[in-house]
């Protein structure tokens, strides 16, 4: 057994008499015995840490998927972006990472700015003035633009765009059970999404992905004129790296941006922790969800930051509080600052810029396959559809044994019924960032050939 | 050569006390810092590949930096932040324990950390692994029966438990319109119970600052969908009537959620499901040794008892003969994440189990405990605890005394312990308690850090006695003094780009 | 509970500007850290494996503290600590510069890090390929016919170089005494030449700070193994005679030593090889960008003109067919290092050249010295240059006028640099000039840094003319103020358990 | 090409106005055109990280001896030790690493009380108690024991064992071209050293290892008599783990304490960066070599710390330093330090107990096995020397195909007609450290077996 706890059993004799019990199971002595347990935990005895390790390089190594082994393709909100040493030695300083959320404003400046300094970016990045500290995902990041237009609105029905990440919308169901909202999903058709015929009567937000979640660049203008003739929110659900070069969120008249922030730094970790980005128009912010920093001066006037608007926040407005979060996703919003650092302006065109040009090589590669033909014709940016003449399923198994991940199989992200595809099972979808290259590409081609023959 | 300059070290403490400029203020047009593979790619103009119609004008500014000037900037602010390596994080609440090292290098391994989250089951099986291991030791440890590992906090674990308490009722055609908050409880309780589509009603703490059974029996009814507890609660206290508690909810068919954010003070002592509480959320980032990383990532699973166990979010990584695969619960509520929760703070606190085992995570409760106790004892000439009798991981204390004869309050006691070298305690939480200080010192804080801490407390005690205006002005050997909160409010300025005041 | 505690972060200039326990005032009977495998090995006795005469009576008292605890003070240590990542460093003559996090993971990388030593030849051919490929680079980078990599700094490479000489002139009966140094030289180069076991003749500098080349000449003679030089040299000038002086030794029999400290101001510009130098040594902890890691590790290369290669220590990797094998060089010298030298510094090094290939370096090479000349020319009126004309890499400036004027020396002057957020330049070096400041901004400072660190030092001059007696007392905003050197020699106290005066 | 240099094209000419040049070749006008390089420097064009970190990938995974690939049961002074995550956090902190040698005290006080606590550590180890800030290895180490000899006594004779590690010897050899000191190599007889028929008049140094190379316990007593006699010092190079548990070199009558500090907390690295250990009698520490750290006061009366006794080095004293090293292994020492405080005093006596519980199980197995033969008969540490019926090097290569590292061959080490062994072919040289579990000692076992059939 290990453990981290410096008491030494003398020490431990010398506090139990200040406290006046006479040992650490008195400590409980007024818990009611009812309710204690008997027999201690019912866990395996504890190892030493290089024990946990070869248990922890266990799991590991019945991973086959590791993008360090697996050249990775599939996107889906996901993506295997560069992140360099520098930034992850700079992320991983334990001043960042061992700190708590900054109550304490006087020694928390350094998260503080750093969090500010994320907030810019991420206004920028929409194209929207304000920026909160972040969220959990993007998934949940898109639930508090719902709550937040509900706010503005007093409505309660959501059209929210089927191009929309598919676990979003199911996340949004989920939690409408509790708030009320009535999410109805427009489809899409051929790709984009078919606004018409739609009641927009006492809607309260209109949703639309860009790029959707199939890879296409819809048109948020019109998803913006049907906000504009009820007074509903345009929420515009976007990918924040192709957002280094496609006209903002702003431009097109968003009034909430929401985007997954993971491709900024963060490694694709199974999933999370991952990073929800949030920013909105000025008139919003005092819906604001979660935190905010903003700049003031010290006593002595100095610059400093704090966070501010608390009283948004649940600690103080309980059960009137725009949001319940608290503990969000402060080490991923600190890391895309640096990244962001990092790439510069230049450079987060580049990788925008590249990820288009490789996805567009590898498309026109693949759709003169024999038994591929693309999900639609409309233009997208780094990602896309495919319909096979195999299960995309069997295709990604074959194709992991060359080495490939060829991408997400629709079929695993979709619900039955979805109102975005027809027969997912023969749909993969395809992403390409800016680390693959042309010989592992070409090497895509290849073996999707021999998968499909 | 206009921009503020990167290389100068005058903001590191170390140095000086200036103000760190902004990654925007030494952002010079032409530099950068990225370097990317080569890939050969043909690079044809992004105007041939997307309608020009979507194409900015002109690319997002983002801050060109050299990455000479990008480390020393960072490197810089990291040195304007306090945390839980350089010293004690006595935060009633939040269990700013010592988070090993070595769970950080579980978390960077690359055989977890590089696995794409939509990669199919057949080539993740030692992540779904990681998974149920951490479910099956979580019900172990919490005395449930299943849980979802998916809610990214103790709020979404909250909202998440407040969801399946929903589903359960409706699914038995029950509709119920309120939940029972005691009056200590953390402000997330009440917000998650809004969005949960719940009404709050309040249950007054009674003079042991313990739900008072009577009023709750008072506010009881058909229409009540459950109550939300910690046990301890968040003034540190054990709820000793949870036995009747218990019976008393689930007589009105209520349902009992315990909020975990206080489960290090009795791991492997007593169970919540033993206490009778049918949904539990666990506070990973506390209980087991996240770091907190200025404020998240956490990891805020959700157990169930057998019957709310079909009602769990979607899909959960589950047992199929030798291997492991993904199920959705037959009356899911659905998903409450975008993927699979946050899996790297799930894999660093298997590990800690792992380390631990049974006897050691008891072991951490107990110390915890000890540590409160200990330092609450010490401190009760000065800072009397606002209930004196045993506590469990954390005491609330009340700065009164100091109060009401030097006007020094909770909030200047908490500055001047900065410049003691402590970070504060959690002030004016739990709102029932006047003055409050709440101090939660954790298992791996020692004897003589407890001791220096409590000396501390008694320097401060004698400033206020002859200087408590210098106390008003704590801290001054901080990098920033004493922060303007309201003008911060009161001109929002959130971003680099915004006008100022 | 008498031991310091070690929570407490009243150390950290964060916080405060208290002294910081050491380790073993933090220490308390019976805790540890440590935490080690399970092995299942029979756990005998020592005494029965070991005959008791050799077991000591008591274990070695280390210190026995908490891995929280450790933590703790380790990094409150490096928060006392100035380095690159937090400001400017313009050392003189120690090519501070920006060190890539890349080879930082380079070093970590397992497949380089984790292997032994002796391991055979056919199970290392990577890392003889590392050092192939290196002194392949370094013999292009220097114009040199093959090197050694096992000095582990510049000194040892020196000393390596002396013997080399010493060999090489014995190897043909000559037996020789002397050594020339300029005045100007660095301290390890006269050190070195008393290890080789020669007599250090010191040459002067004539008024341009270079060689004086008459005087050299006066020197010279059959006796003269020698001359070791640096080009630039210790004052950042080009000795631009060097091809007289090349000549002028060469024609006496001894050979041209270059002290490679100052390589990173003529990388891609000139070769010591084409300025006729025999024997090259570099620090791969200056040109290329290795960390100093607080004083080492380094890397001290030597490369060798074709007539020398036949004496290099050994065994040195080389190649063989398609692969790698060990070789000792016929008529070698031996071992200069306990291994293959330090390895994954070297390691780093290859990666850095991997990544400027030519015309990076050559890049790195004009940039530093345009800094250096910018700074020159800039500061000209506070601290004029000791030779005001074009310098290379680094400017050795005087303070005279301070002194002169107000008693401020440079002491004073970089004790307030200090203060201003920077780290002093190298002072009272070389020992030729009189209150010389020697700067080395190195490439990659960004103008703004070198501006403002032009502001910094006006505004030194202002406070030398306002308020010398507090520039005597600078540093005041540093954890310590200044340090009293005098007494830790008076009295030495170096460990922590020796007596105290 | 990449680099990491910020100018802009505008900056540099801004920058060079102010110089009075018109290029940036301008700079170097005054070089002579004959000495300078037409074309440019030979090599190939620079790449960018990511294309980088493939080549050293390269490298990387051309090497086969990986301790993470093949067990390690090689010794020979470069030990397999657990370093456990926290001393890697702590040791890589940018402070640490990226810092100079700490001139300026007022902001080094980091570095400089890390070696602080590590001249204590190595002064407890060897039980003397003065200890330097650290050397290049332990051969340099020995190498400046000797000469600290030299300076003692005047004389230049050095009596050295055999005992010590071949390429200590060697370093020793090359150094005493330069200084002129006569080593003899005093030969080992049965494993150990025998002092008889040395005519020890003039001697400066006796040196014997502790163990010796061989792993052998010597008798440090005998050396120590012989030193005495004529007033030469005593030099014991110990195995600092041994050091843990073994009676110190001070214990035994040294003058100077000389090891290898790679055990703690270093990796193998291939030989280096490592740490020469360096301690010795107050009376010698005029005639220390390199950086001490000495406790003083600032003017303010707070506790600080300086290099001290500078008076010795090369920099003030130059060609009458007592050494010529100036840039040591700082770093290695500051980690040391830290590993040793996270083993504290029980851990390292379990680290020495194990390797040597470790090293006797796996040599009474070892010695069973028909073919195998002890080299000697005498008491032995964590590493001990056997003659096998094959050549030691084709055992390696046989058992480095069942994935254990089997020891270092002999004939490797030490050079031809070496003092210390016969036959060295047929010898290989076996450790064991805390890290060996029985598993893969009975496993080596096993493959043993199979290699010697
Ligand atoms: C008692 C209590 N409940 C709930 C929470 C909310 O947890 P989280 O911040 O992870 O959302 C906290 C966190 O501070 C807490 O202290
Ligand atoms: C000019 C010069 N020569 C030699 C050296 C010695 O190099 P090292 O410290 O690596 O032994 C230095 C180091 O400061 C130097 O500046």
């Amino acid at each position: 057994m290990a453990d981290y706890l410096p008491h030494t059993p003398e020490e431990v004799a010398t506090m139990l008499a200040l406290v006046g019990v006479d040992s650490l199971e008195g400590l409980y002595a007024h818990v009611p015995s009812a309710v204690r347990l008997a027999g201690g935990l019912d866990l395996p005895a504890g190892v030493s840490e290089p024990d946990a390790a070869a248990l922890v390089a266990g799991y590991g190594a019945r991973n086959g998927a590791r993008a360090s082994e697996l050249v990775c393709f599939a996107g889906a909100g996901a993506y295997d972006h560069e992140v360099p040493p520098v930034v992850r030695a700079l992320a991983g300083r334990s001043e960042f990472v061992t700190a708590y959320t900054p109550y304490q404003p006087e020694v928390a400046q350094g998260v503080l700015q750093a969090i500010f300094e994320y907030q810019t970016l991420v206004a920028r990045l929409a194209g929207l003035p304000i920026a909160n500290a972040s969220l959990y995902d993007g998934a949940t990041a898109l639930v508090e633009a719902l709550n937040m237009a509900h706010g503005a609105t007093g409505r309660s029905r959501m059209l929210v765009s089927s191009g929309v990440h598919p676990h979003w919308r199911a996340v949004a169901r989920t939690f409408a059970a509790g708030t009320g909202h009535e999410v109805v999903e427009v489809p899409l058709v051929g790709g984009r999404t078919d606004w018409s015929g739609l009641d927009p009567e006492g809607v309260a937000a209109v949703v639309v992905a860009y790029p959707n979640y199939l890879g296409v660049l819809e048109d948020p203008a019109e998803a913006k004129a049907l906000a504009e003739s009820v007074g509903a929110l345009l929420v515009v659900a976007g990918d924040p790296v192709a957002a280094g070069v496609l006209r903002s969120a702003g431009s097109w008249g968003a009034d909430v941006f929401v985007g997954e922030g993971q491709p900024f730094g963060t490694a694709l970790s199974f999933g999370g922790p991952y990073l929800g980005l949030f920013a909105c128009a000025e008139d919003q912010v005092r819906r604001l969800p979660g935190r905010i920093v903003g700049e003031t001066l010290d006593t002595e006037g100095r610059r400093a930051y704090v966070t501010t608007l608390r009283a948004r926040e649940q600690d103080i407005r309980r059960e009137k509080a725009t949001s319940n979060v608290c503990t969000n996703q402060t080490l991923m919003a600190v890391t895309a600052a640096i990244q962001l650092g990092w790439l510069g302006t230049a450079g987060l065109r580049e990788v925008a810029t590249r990820c288009a040009q490789g996805a567009h090589y590898l498309f026109d590669e693949l759709v003169g396959l024999e038994g591929v033909t693309p999900v639609t014709t409309e233009p997208f940016f780094r990602e896309f559809a495919l319909r096979l003449r195999r299960p995309a399923r069997e295709v990604i198994a074959r194709l992991a044994q060359e080495g490939i991940l060829a991408g997400v199989a629709l079929e695993a992200l979709v619900g039955p019924g979805d109102r975005s595809i027809d027969a997912p099972e023969d749909v993969l979808l395809v992403a390409v960032t800016e680390r693959r290259t042309r010989a592992e590409i070409d090497h895509y081609v290849a073996a999707m050939r021999g998968a499909l023959q | 050569m206009t921009a503020s300059p990167a290389g100068r070290a005058s903001s590191a403490p170390l140095m000086g006390r200036d103000a760190e400029p902004t990654l925007f203020e030494i952002s010079v047009p032409g530099r950068h810092a990225y370097q990317l593979r080569t890939t050969d790619v043909p690079a044809r103009p992004l105007a041939e590949l997307v309608p020009t119609a979507h194409l900015a004008e002109a690319p997002v500014a983002i801050a060109e930096v050299s990455e000479r000037d990008l480390v020393g900037h960072v490197t810089r602010l990291s040195h304007r932040q306090f945390s839980v390596d350089l010293g004690m994080y006595p935060l009633g609440s939040c269990t700013m324990k010592y988070n090993p090292k070595f769970c950080d290098a579980v978390a960077a391994d690359p055989g977890l950390a590089s696995v794409h989250p939509a990669a199919p089951a057949a080539l993740t099986q030692g992540w779904l692994e990681v998974l149920v291991d951490l479910e099956e030791r979580l019900c172990a440890i919490t005395g449930m029966a299943a849980a979802t590992l998916q809610p990214a906090a103790g709020a979404a674990g909250e909202l998440t438990g407040l969801l399946l308490m929903r589903a359960y009722h409706e699914s038995r055609g029950d509709v119920r319109r309120r939940v029972i908050i005691p009056d200590s409880a953390h402000g997330t309780n009440p917000a998650s119970v809004t969005l949960g589509g719940y009404e709050v009603t309040t249950v007054p703490s009674n003079d042991r600052g313990l739900v008072d059974l009577e009023a709750l029996r008072g506010v009881l009814g058909p229409d009540v969908a459950g109550i939300m507890l910690t046990n301890p609660n968040t003034l540190g206290l054990f709820e000793e009537e949870i036995v009747e508690i218990a019976a008393a909810v689930h007589e009105v068919g209520g349902l009992l959620y315990y909020d975990g954010a206080n489960l290090n003070a009795i791991l492997g002592v007593v169970r919540p499901g033993d206490m009778g509480f049918d949904i539990v959320h666990m506070n990973l980032h506390k209980t087991f040794a996240t770091p907190h990383g200025g404020g998240g990532p956490g990891a805020g699973p959700v157990a169930v008892a057998a019957h709310l166990a079909d009602f769990l979010p979607g899909p959960r990584a589950v047992r199929e003969g030798a291997g492991f695969t993904w199920a959705t619960p037959p009356r899911s509520i659905g998903r409450v994440h975008g993927w699979h929760g946050n899996a790297l703070v799930l894999a660093r606190a298997l590990a800690y189990i792992h380390v631990h085992g049974a006897e050691g995570l008891t072991r951490v409760a107990q110390h915890a405990v000890l540590n409160a106790n200990w330092l609450r004892r010490r401190l009760a000439a000065i800072l009397p605890a606002a209930h004196d009798r045993m506590c469990m991981h954390e005491c609330t204390l009340r700065a009164t005394p100091l109060k009401d004869a030097y006007g020094v309050r909770a909030l200047d006691v908490a500055k001047a312990l900065l410049e003691e070298g402590f970070h504060a305690p959690t002030v004016y939480f739990p709102l029932i308690v006047d003055e409050a200080l709440m101090f939660e010192p954790t298992e791996t804080e020692s004897p003589q850090t407890l001791e220096a801490l409590a000396q501390a407390i008694e320097r401060i005690a004698v400033r206020a006695a002859t200087d408590p205006e210098g106390l008003h002005r704590a801290p001054q050997t901080t990098p920033v003094a004493r922060v303007d909160e309201a003008r911060a409010a009161r001109h929002l300025v959130a971003t680099a780009d915004a006008p100022r005041p």
